[in-house]
């Protein structure tokens, strides 16, 4: 399992052919890839905003958490801080597993707690300013079916 | 006792620092929240409604009715919104 | 929207930027991978066999079902045929979204479709002889969630 | 009327061909198993247990009730494995 906070981008295919490749005994590996929307200009750029020390605490229970639910070979979690401009990739996560059950949900279950409990916060820096992006219910609620 | 106060987001925004150390007699967050309150109006701003703040104590998500003994780092910032 | 049916290998790594970097709009991306299973090597090898023709509509039209069920930007599939070896990739699917949810459970359908209604036929190549894959329950169970 | 009949997997194992052509007067599905299966001994082990076979029809899943007129491709496959 490895976990990176980073402020560079990160390599999607390098990355994705090195987990898949290292995952010896997998049949299943899903990837989740989070990236900067841009809706026809209107989203100009984000600004992550992290706790270190505390982010990299945060993700390692959750990746433990996911190792001990489900049948897991390996997983990976890579999330960027820092500015971003619309269509870089913000973060991605790996899973691999012997079936695709396991390796489905326990995608699901990291994103879902790396939405709502890693102490990532974004802003959006559009044409009229900077918002802070609010945490959504679903958000809250998706984390209840775990 | 002294604590570590760390601020994030948009409270970091509103209280104007992103770190502090505060001497503080309070013996739970949520006594450590009505000093700081009670400083000055930009620390009032920022925990105006509690139900959209969070807190941790030493890395560690918390409630605002934990307490503070033995703790060295107090963090508040709004919900997280990562991925 | 992208299928290929095929007995080359695929560039994992060359398709997934290829797929994120195409899908405009997209703040979500997931992909899954399958891979021969070698567990020990006990597993030497795979023989995939298909339905020329039917393979093609059954996917085109699975993909089609999928774009009328969620906010799909964009889905890939990539499935081989023909003599694998233990550890290589057998296929892959990919799917891109404005949101999460509904990448993921597009690329759970798709491969929930893939594995009992797309006309493959999996044999197993050990050490002990050839032995075809036997459907599983499980997987004509996981249908029935769509 | 002539059909093409194709068959996959164990089913083209047993039987021993890929493909043939086959002329029939049956209506349905299940009369041109029967006729199949009345041929030679290893058509009637393929078609044995039909609970463990699917049928295509001009490369649509299909039934074995369904009816056969018009058709043109008829395919026999046990149970897909893809993915």
């Amino acid at each position: 399992m490895r976990l990176a906070v980073q402020t560079e981008p990160f390599d999607l295919g390098a990355e994705s052919v090195a987990f898949a490749a290292g995952a010896a005994g997998a049949g299943a590996v899903v990837t989740f890839t989070g990236i900067v929307r841009d809706n026809g200009g209107t989203l100009s750029a984000m600004e992550i905003e992290h706790y270190p020390g505390m982010t990299e605490r945060a993700i390692a229970a959750i990746m433990e958490e996911a190792r001990s639910r489900w049948a897991l070979v390996d997983a990976l979690v890579i999330h960027r801080h820092g500015r971003l401009a619309g269509g870089e990739m913000i973060m991605m996560v790996a899973t691999a597993a012997p079936h695709r059950a396991d390796a489905f949900a326990a995608a699901e279950f990291l994103m879902d707690y790396l939405k709502s409990r890693a102490p990532f916060w974004k802003k959006e820096l559009g044409p009229e300013g900077a918002t802070w992006v609010a945490a959504k219910d679903e958000d809250e609620a998706a984390l209840r079916r775990w | 006792m002294t604590v570590e106060v760390l601020y994030f987001a948009w409270v970091r925004e509103r209280i104007g620092l992103p770190r502090e150390r505060v001497s503080t007699q309070a013996e739970t967050v949520a006594g450590l929240i009505a000093e700081l309150v009670a400083r000055e109006e930009r620390y009032a701003m920022a925990f105006a409604d509690l139900s959209s703040l969070r807190v941790a104590l030493d890395q560690d998500l918390a409630d605002f009715d934990s307490p503070l003994a033995g703790v060295r780092e107090v963090a508040f910032f709004p919900p997280m919104t990562g991925g």
